[in-house]
């Protein structure tokens, strides 16, 4: 990237042994800044060298300062669910109505298409699409997200309201899947974004997708998917995660 | 079989006499013949539009199926392939060219103006490779890629496990053992044969 | 250098169309496409140094991105309009959101584990890269596939452009917002791809046609099962044919949508079906047959409009054409055989260097491979022609000039462009 | 817009009266296919642990870890592939190239979980539902992406091997050796078998890339003799070989042969590497078989001075005495020595220790000794008879052949014995025009002598009767010897060894002959040995003990070869001396007085 | 006095529910037979209720501004307004609504009303396809009015009055008295414009969702969206029991239930006839559509309102 002023070195030594907790801290144990050290996270600003701190890392040090204005670094609320009975009742109506953002973000889009038409029909299980998203509750990730699809994701994400729930689709939103060395993809979803369901598969089928959704009620008439309230709990750590990763953040001012 | 398709295969006199022409013309050499519908040749980079040019409006390679580089690190060069095809004699001719790998050669001739469908062509190579090609639209804009800022990735130097390793973190916790170490340490541990 | 003014010299094409059958609203040849021409019209933005000007801030002109979450867009891309009122002035293609770098990761992979990457290029036709991809190396080593295998193999690309036409179908029609026959067209690829999964063990990627033949024979009743779902489908296309080629309102949407000018065919690297339906007999399996199509019946499908519903009623054409080959290969194929030929051991195998090209029709024309192998045991370069590659950025950038916003989801899916394979 | 275009596409609506094509319980009703590329299976006990799946996996989804109440053992790595799911591509390739046809996929595919953790897994071993799944993806009958066949070595007939001592084994061409080299997986389970645990597949992969010098450089690291080994080493390692679960084991051995019968003698020096300059320490070797060279080649390569001593007249001991020409001709076993002695190694012929020199003379002469008499005195059949003239050890036809005498066997012998050493005197004898019985006392199936000698003397004519003890020999009428012996029939053993031959009482036949070999086996001679030192020296069932530096209880003594480990064969005895060079060096080094550290 | 209007209100609440949830379960009871016709089940026929909750349910929801909470708000005033304006069920007391003081013209200004307050709820939102939804919508329902204000002025001329009690009781006494069939062309007219206000295909230029994904509530989520959802609901069952009235003779029995059933068969056939049109055509462009309007049925309310001059 053209830093004209700023020059970073990478703050986190990646795969380092010693790092494992800053390179991979579980995201529904860690509170609080959990991105990093501090430590070894130096950058220089026209020559002057500096600590890179948490806040100079959110405040967007990575970014060219006309990009930084297109990030949003205002963390979410975490809203707490309501009392059993009623909670439960609005659970049961959030897993029986939902709606797939239609965004087929990789190959895995290929199988909703049977998913969503007659042969699997899952309108019968409540589940529609619905092509933004403000209005809906899944976001399936259909598989390896490049980077330039990433911070689509990040954005799609961040606009649906909550609560909302990621099915990640196939091998490649676990590890990497067979693109674990492709130098666009992301390897590991739950980095980006948090992420309810996993489905094995390379691609799985229809059913399996069906199995996925089944699982993906069951856990929310638990009460298990509050991914949007882990988002917004450990959202310093996300947004450090997609930081190292994203780094032009120009879009076009709505949607996508 | 339609009439239309029992035309006679390119025989391989009409590939050497279009081979001939380019070679008193423009240089053009290093022949060679694939297949009877396939054909490589190889011309300098300063005559290779007016090759091009001559091929598709004198020769009839009129469609050009791709063009793409070849990166050949060891000999410090690129090789542009400008693959051709001509509907008429159903033949395949690919049109290398070679140029340097690093520095202000790493650039070529646009042919956009030729055919405008090779200026998103030109934009990939030069997101990939880092080639130039000077006047060819919209060629400084992204393509498949956005805010990189590493080594253009095609080029061999650029080792994208590496890269995905250090950007890309992947989920730990995987162990491996090596067969012939695991064995040795449980058959032969003390055996004093691998000095 | 370059002489420009060539045309007289140049050779007759071949299959030149019927005169006088090009829309208007095509836009005859980019060589009129001048500055004058479009700055004629008021509502084209000016022109300056070869760029459209815009003056986002004056209103009169609008930024409108469609997708890559769009689901008018034929996959995860992007077009970023400029609009004009309801009439676009400006279309950028945007790719790169399902770039893996396949081209590099196959750099540094062997070639048998080059075998199951390759398929995942085109994601709903992924047999065309098996085919490629192991006929490139088959022919770079010098290895001769058994008939069977030969037969089986085209099967398998038959199936493939009939199941791909298929969602295609659907997609065509969804992209005028007439739902109900993308479903019933959508349930049909599904049976054939239950066929994929007996034959192959994969659903969507097949990861069968491995170099030096196919990895198994035909289980147990296998040809009948495909010649009822082949049935089975005709029946079903039939029904769209009467339903959807024969609606008012689909042929007042794809009549005069995006014609092509026959000059720009070549301008622009069109090819398949897109070419054919504005004249040109072009087909690499007739032109250039590879494995068995030399043995097999089947006439060219061409039309003349040049437009969406000339391209669209070429696809069903060829739709019919895969069922009959279907029916023909099973038909003649010889009944058993060896399937597979003897590989040098796959663990390290290098393959002889030199260069070559192999090229297939697959639903959207020439898919080719290019393989350059230095002799070692991984490719030098791979490099993967894909048709959409020119469809989906020059062309639709081209045709979109003057389109309605709506007409964008039918003009795209009329070119039937699937973005891996852009961007690979 | 005809009338037509308005009215057909409510035709659209005669679908509304027909089934939905909706499958309404997909996942109860849709199982994959028959050859659905589900989850993986795997049998574990068939399993080896190759780490082929491993290496062909491009996604590096397979790793190779330790499983629970596995154990490693020759011919199985005990490590079993692990999937990582969040990386396969079920691909099935793994499934392909298993060599041991372990591995496959289940038509499974559902697999739904909120923790990525848990997508890996040990196929087989970690309990999954769908571990019994019969159905799935196998590997095709008619496709295979490894050559179960080995190259077909190029022998003499047998009508034309019996005739003469010419080598039999003709040995692989360029292309032929490239091709069998080919077929190796590079699993490595076979360096753990081998003795001296030479990297073979570095060296095959040497010969796949034509580079010759490289292998050679690869064998001598752990194999000083590798002309010889490369004819007759009793190749453990084709036994466990990977693909011998396919079909042939890769021939290891012939493949050596290749790279050494490739490089001139004279070329050896160019592409190995000298020898350090002498260290001022001596070794003095007693023995120069293969045990005694391989020492003396890897002290000399480290600076000792290195005197051998040897009672025979050529160097090599058994490799040279104890096996016939036809096996390994003597230019190959020259062809090794020369190379070693060129180092700089002495090798004094015509030595005996005890008589010629004194044990303690070199003992006091030397920093250490290693010594590898090898077994030199058969064993007697203990029946009645065994003096009469006639009656010849085959160690002792051997010796005498190779010395350039005739042996005096007449037209037809007896060979008693089921080792190598019973099929060399049995076939050295056909060549000199006898006929020859071999009489072994259990089944074909047990015995110790190499397959194909087995089947290489049958098929030059030697017949072999099994379950056969002998009983006595007496002076025959027609012939010289008639050798009287009884049929066996095979009882289990009690101790859970293999079957015991039990005579069956009565069954006495009759053989006449006019010579009787027994080669039943050889025990050691440590006569050489001063009693004092032979007191400090500890004794187990004839062989010497030794630690795994082989040292014996004298300090400065090392011992191996067959003396001292149980698998008597020469690639051992290269093992040992190759141990008990690096036992003598870490001993001078550190421990000895005026050690150099 | 009070007790009048607590049991207006009383009747009214009544009247709404049973209109809101007789639309609920017919859209859903329509969902599942679109369903069919595209070989499939389709959804449950509750499934808008769970919908409806769902969006409410929901956690978190972003405002535009005042506008863009509002335009959900007149939205459904606007469905409200027309319905209550309309006699749902004729000579029932409950179900008559405020039918005597409302008439075709006030019911027409509803209809337009409710497009206008969700045009600028959807204009704050800054999304350009709502801007481009909006633009859309109110192109083409200047389009599909002017058949339908000739149908209705045609209705009107027919039987001398705007109101539209007086226009059901004018058709009572058999089928041979529906305006369907004394005023056939009136009827084609309004019919085809019924196509057009219902949005479905090929009219469904303004959700449109390959093109302009989804037009105006592109933004509309949470209670927004429910909101939306409700009125859908409320809207959809005035405009049917709308042109039951006008042209196929109302629902009327002495016996309610009867009288009921009657609304529910008669308006499960109009929405019937838009599933119908609707599943077997694509959608028209804008200026396809407009042209179409401005085209045949124009031609047909003109006839219609010509013949009754004569």
């Amino acid at each position: 990237m053209a830093t004209a002023d700023t020059q970073t070195r990478r703050y986190q030594e990646p795969g380092a042994p010693g790092n494992a907790a800053v390179v991979n801290p579980d995201p529904r144990t860690v509170t609080g800044p959990a991105g990093g050290t501090g430590q070894g996270d130096v950058q220089t600003v026209d020559g002057q060298l500096r600590i890179l701190t948490e806040e100079l890392k959110l405040a967007n040090a990575d970014l060219r300062s006309e990009d930084r204005g297109n990030f949003c670094d205002h963390p979410p609320e975490v809203i707490k669910p309501f009392r059993a009975f009623w909670e439960n009742f609005l659970n049961w109506a959030r897993s029986e109505s939902l709606w797939i953002l239609g965004f087929g973000t990789g190959c895995g889009a290929i199988e909703l298409r049977p998913l969503m038409t007659s042969r699997f029909d899952m309108y019968q299980y409540g589940i529609q699409g619905r092509p933004t998203p403000r209005q809906s509750s899944v976001f399936v990730i259909g598989g390896y997200a490049s980077v330039k699809t990433m911070k689509r994701i990040v954005r799609s994400y961040e606009q649906m309201q909550g609560p909302k729930f990621v099915l990640g689709l196939g091998s490649c939103t676990i590890n990497g899947g067979m693109y674990w060395d492709s130098y666009n993809t992301v390897n590991r979803l739950d980095h980006y974004i948090p992420v309810d369901v996993y489905i094995a598969g390379c691609m799985p089928r229809p059913e399996a997708l069906l199995a996925g959704f089944v699982k993906l009620k069951e856990m929310i008439k638990r009460g298990e998917c509050e991914g949007a309230n882990r988002y917004a709990e450990n959202f310093e750590w996300y947004k450090a995660n997609q930081k190292r990763i994203i780094k032009n953040w120009d879009m076009p001012d709505y949607n996508w | 079989m339609s009439d239309q398709h029992t035309q006679t295969q390119i025989s391989s006199a009409e590939v050497h006499e279009v081979f001939a022409d380019l070679h008193t013309r423009y240089g053009v050499r290093g022949l060679e013949e694939k297949r009877a519908d396939q054909a490589f040749v190889r011309t300098d980079r300063d005559e290779a539009v007016a090759v091009l040019t001559h091929l598709r409006d004198r020769h009839g390679y009129t469609h050009l199926a791709f063009l793409t580089a070849v990166d050949q690190i060891e000999e410090g060069r690129f090789e542009l392939l400008y693959m051709l095809h001509n509907y008429e004699l159903r033949h395949d001719l690919g049109v290398i060219v070679e140029i340097p790998r690093e520095g202000d050669g790493c650039s070529m001739d646009t042919i956009h103006r030729m055919w405008p469908a090779a200026a998103t062509y030109q934009r990939e190579l030069r997101e990939m490779f880092g080639i130039d090609f000077p006047g060819s639209p919209r060629l400084h804009e992204d393509f498949a890629l956005e805010g990189w800022h590493d080594l253009p990735p095609m080029r061999k130097e650029f080792d994208t496990r590496e890269y995905s390793e250090r950007t890309y973190y992947a989920r730990p916790g995987r162990t491996k053992t090596d067969t012939r170490q695991h064995m040795k340490d449980t058959i032969y541990p003390s055996e004093a044969e691998t000095w | 250098m370059v002489n420009t003014d060539t045309r007289s010299d140049r050779p007759a094409r071949r299959g030149t169309p019927i005169p006088g059958t090009s829309s208007a609203r095509g836009v005859p040849n980019l060589a009129t496409r001048s500055q004058e021409h479009i700055n004629d019209n008021p509502l084209m933005p000016p022109i300056v140094d070869g760029k459209a000007v815009f003056d986002l801030d004056s209103g009169k002109y609008l930024k409108l991105w469609q997708g890559p979450q769009h689901p008018g867009i034929t996959g995860n891309m992007s077009l970023e309009l400029v609009v004009c009122g309801d009439e676009i002035v400006e279309c950028k293609t945007h790719v790169g959101y399902l770039h893996r770098g396949f081209e590099k990761l196959m750099e540094r992979r062997s070639y048998i584990q080059c075998f199951p990457i390759v398929c995942r290029i085109a994601v709903p036709e992924p047999d065309f890269n098996e085919y490629l991809f192991a006929a490139t190396v088959e022919e770079i080593q010098g290895i001769e596939v058994p008939e069977r295998a030969q037969w089986i193999r085209t099967l398998n690309l038959e199936m493939a452009r009939l199941a791909s036409f298929f969602m295609w179908m659907g997609g065509m029609a969804g992209a005028f917002g007439l739902g109900t026959q993308g479903q019933w067209t959508v349930t049909m690829r599904d049976y054939i791809l239950d066929r994929f999964e007996e034959l192959t063990g994969g659903r969507i990627y097949h990861m069968y046609m491995i170099p030096g033949g196919v990895r198994g024979d035909f289980p147990e009743g296998f040809t009948d099962r495909l010649r009822e779902t082949i049935d089975t489908c005709e029946k079903t296309l039939q029904d769209v044919e009467r339903t959807l080629f024969n609606n008012a309102v689909f042929k007042k949407r794809a009549k005069g949508l995006g014609v092509i000018h026959p000059d720009i065919v070549d301008q622009f690297g069109i090819v398949g079906p897109n070419a054919r339906a504005a004249g040109f007999a072009r087909d690499v399996r007739k032109d250039h047959p590879y494995l068995v199509y030399d043995q097999l019946d089947f006439e060219v499908v061409t039309h003349t409009d040049s437009d969406a519903y000339a391209r669209a009623w070429v696809r069903l054409q060829e739709m019919y054409q895969s069922m009959d080959l279907i029916r023909q290969i099973l038909d003649r194929m010889p009944a058993e055989g060896p399937f597979f030929t003897k590989l040098p051991n796959v663990l390290h195998w290098n393959v002889k260097p030199g260069h070559i090209y192999k090229k297939a029709e697959c639903t959207r024309g020439e898919y080719g491979y290019y393989l350059n192998s230095d002799g070692s045991d991984k490719p030098r370069r791979i490099y993967v022609r894909g048709p959409s590659y020119t469809h989906a950025v020059s062309l639709m950038e081209h045709l979109s000039i003057g389109c309605n916003i709506a007409d964008t989801a039918g003009l795209m899916v009329s070119l039937h462009t699937y973005p891996p394979e852009v961007e690979r | 817009m005809s009338l037509k275009d308005l009215v057909t596409p409510f035709s659209v609506w005669k679908r509304a009266l027909e089934k939905p094509y909706t499958n309404r319980k997909p996942l109860d009703s849709r199982p994959g296919a028959d050859r659905y590329r589900g989850f993986h299976i795997n049998d574990v006990d068939k399993c080896i642990g190759c780490g082929t799946c491993e290496s062909i996996c491009q996604n590096e989804a397979i790793d190779l870890v330790p499983v629970e109440g596995r154990k490693t053992k020759h011919g199985d790595s005990g490590l079993r592939p692990k999937v990582d799911y969040g990386r396969c591509c079920w691909c099935a390739l793994c499934v392909d190239i298993c060599p041991t046809g372990s591995l496959g996929m289940s038509n499974e595919y559902v697999w739904v979980d909120s923790d990525p953790e848990v997508f890996r897994y040990v196929p087989g071993h970690d309990e999954k539902p769908w571990n019994a799944c019969e159905k799935g993806y196998r590997r095709a009958e008619g496709y295979d992406l490894l050559e179960p066949k080995r190259v077909e070595m190029p022998m003499l007939d047998f009508s034309e091997s019996q005739k003469s001592f010419v080598e039999m084994v003709q040995g692989y061409s360029k292309e032929q050796a490239m091709e069998e080299a080919d077929r190796c997986i590079e699993c490595g389970i076979c360096i753990a078998t081998c003795p001296a645990h030479m990297d073979v597949p570095a060296y095959i992969d040497a010969i796949r890339r034509d580079d010759l010098a490289d292998g050679l450089r690869t064998v001598y690291e752990a194999n000083p003799l590798p002309a010889s080994c490369g004819r007759v080493c009793s190749h453990a390692c084709e036994h466990v070989c990977a693909m011998k679960h396919k079909g042939e084991a890769i021939s290891i051995r012939w493949l050596k042969r290749y790279i050494v019968d490739q490089i001139y003698a004279n070329d050896y020096q160019q592409f190995l590497d000298a020898a350090a300059p002498e260290n001022g320490r001596s070794v003095a070797i007693v023995g120069s078989g293969p045990g005694g060279l391989a020492a003396a080649y890897y002290l000399r390569l480290i600076g000792y001075a290195v005197t051998v001593y040897d009672a025979n007249e050529a160097a090599g001991g058994m490799l040279r005495y104890g096996i016939p020409e036809y096996r390994l001709p003597y230019d190959q076993v020259d062809k090794d020595i020369e190379y070693i002695r060129s180092l700089g190694v002495t090798i004094n012929q015509n030595v005996r220790i005890g008589a010629d020199v004194s044990f303690q003379e070199i003992y006091d002469g030397n920093d250490a000794v290693f010594f590898s008499t090898g077994l030199s005195d058969p064993y007697a059949l203990e029946i009645p008879g065994e003096d009469l003239r006639g009656v010849i050890p085959g160690l002792t036809i051997l010796d005498e052949v190779t010395k350039g005498q005739k042996p005096d066997i007449g037209d037809s012998v007896v060979v008693v014995g089921g080792g190598n050493v019973a099929m060399d005197a049995a076939r050295t004898s056909r060549r000199y025009g006898a006929e020859v019985t071999i009489l072994y006392r259990r089944r074909e199936v047990d015995m110790p002598a190499d397959e194909e000698e087995i089947h290489e003397s049958q098929g030059e004519g030697v017949t072999l009767i099994t379950q056969a003890i002998p009983i006595r020999i007496e002076k025959g009428e027609t012939r010289r010897l008639k050798l009287i012996w009884g049929k066996a029939e095979m009882v289990p053993d009690d101790r859970g060894g293999r079957p015991r031959p039990r005579l069956i009482e009565g069954s006495e036949e009759v053989i006449e002959c006019d010579t009787i070999v027994p080669a039943i086996g050889q025990q050691a001679d440590y006569k050489f040995l001063p009693e004092e030192i032979a007191g400090r020296l500890e004794f187990a069932k004839g062989m010497v003990t030794v630690n795994e530096f082989k040292q014996t209880g004298d300090t400065k003594i090392f011992a191996g070869g067959d003396i001292a480990n149980r698998k008597r064969d020469a690639i051992s005895a290269i093992a040992n001396g190759h141990s008990a060079a690096k036992g003598i060096d870490i001993y001078l080094t550190n421990f000895a007085a005026g050690g150099r550290a | 006095m009070t007790q009048m209007i607590l049991t207006k209100a009383l009747y009214t609440v009544i009247s709404l529910a049973v209109i809101t949830n007789y639309a609920l379960i017919l859209i859903g009871t329509m969902a599942r037979i679109r369903a069919k016709v595209q070989g499939r089940v389709g959804q449950p026929f509750y499934q808008p209720y769970i919908d409806i909750v769902k969006s409410n349910a929901k956690r978190t929801s972003i405002s535009h501004g005042v506008m863009f909470f509002l335009g959900p708000v007149f939205r459904l005033a606007g469905g409200l307004g027309t319905y209550l304006f309309i006699p749902a069920i004729f000579g029932s007391v409950i179900f008559s609504n405020f039918s005597f003081s409302g008439d075709l013209l006030l019911m027409m200004y509803f209809i337009f009303f409710g497009q206008l307050g969700m045009a600028l709820g959807a204009g704050e939102s800054g999304h350009p396809h709502s801007a481009i939804g909006v633009a859309r919508g109110l192109a083409q329902m200047t389009a599909f009015e002017l058949p339908f204000v000739l149908s209705v002025v045609a209705l009107a001329a027919q039987y001398g009055t705007l109101s539209i009690t007086e226009i059901v009781a004018a058709q009572q006494g058999g089928f041979t008295h529906w305006a369907a069939f004394t005023n056939p062309l009136a009827m084609i007219a309004g019919m085809i414009a019924f196509l057009g206000m219902s949005g479905a295909n090929p009219f469904s230029v303004v959700v449109a969702p390959q093109e302009i994904p989804i037009g105006p509530p592109t933004e509309m989520q949470s209670s927004f969206l429910g909101m939306l959802q409700t009125n859908r609901a409320i809207f959809n069952g005035a405009k049917m029991v709308l042109f039951m009235n006008l042209f196929w003779g109302g629902a009327a029995h002495e016996n309610l239930l009867v009288a009921i059933l009657i609304m529910v068969v008669k308006t499960f056939l109009i929405y019937l006839y838009v599933t119908i049109v609707g599943a077997s055509f694509p959608r028209f462009k804008t200026e396809q559509s407009i042209r179409f309007f401005l085209g045949v049925p124009t031609v047909i309310g003109i006839a219609a309102v010509v013949l009754q001059m004569v």
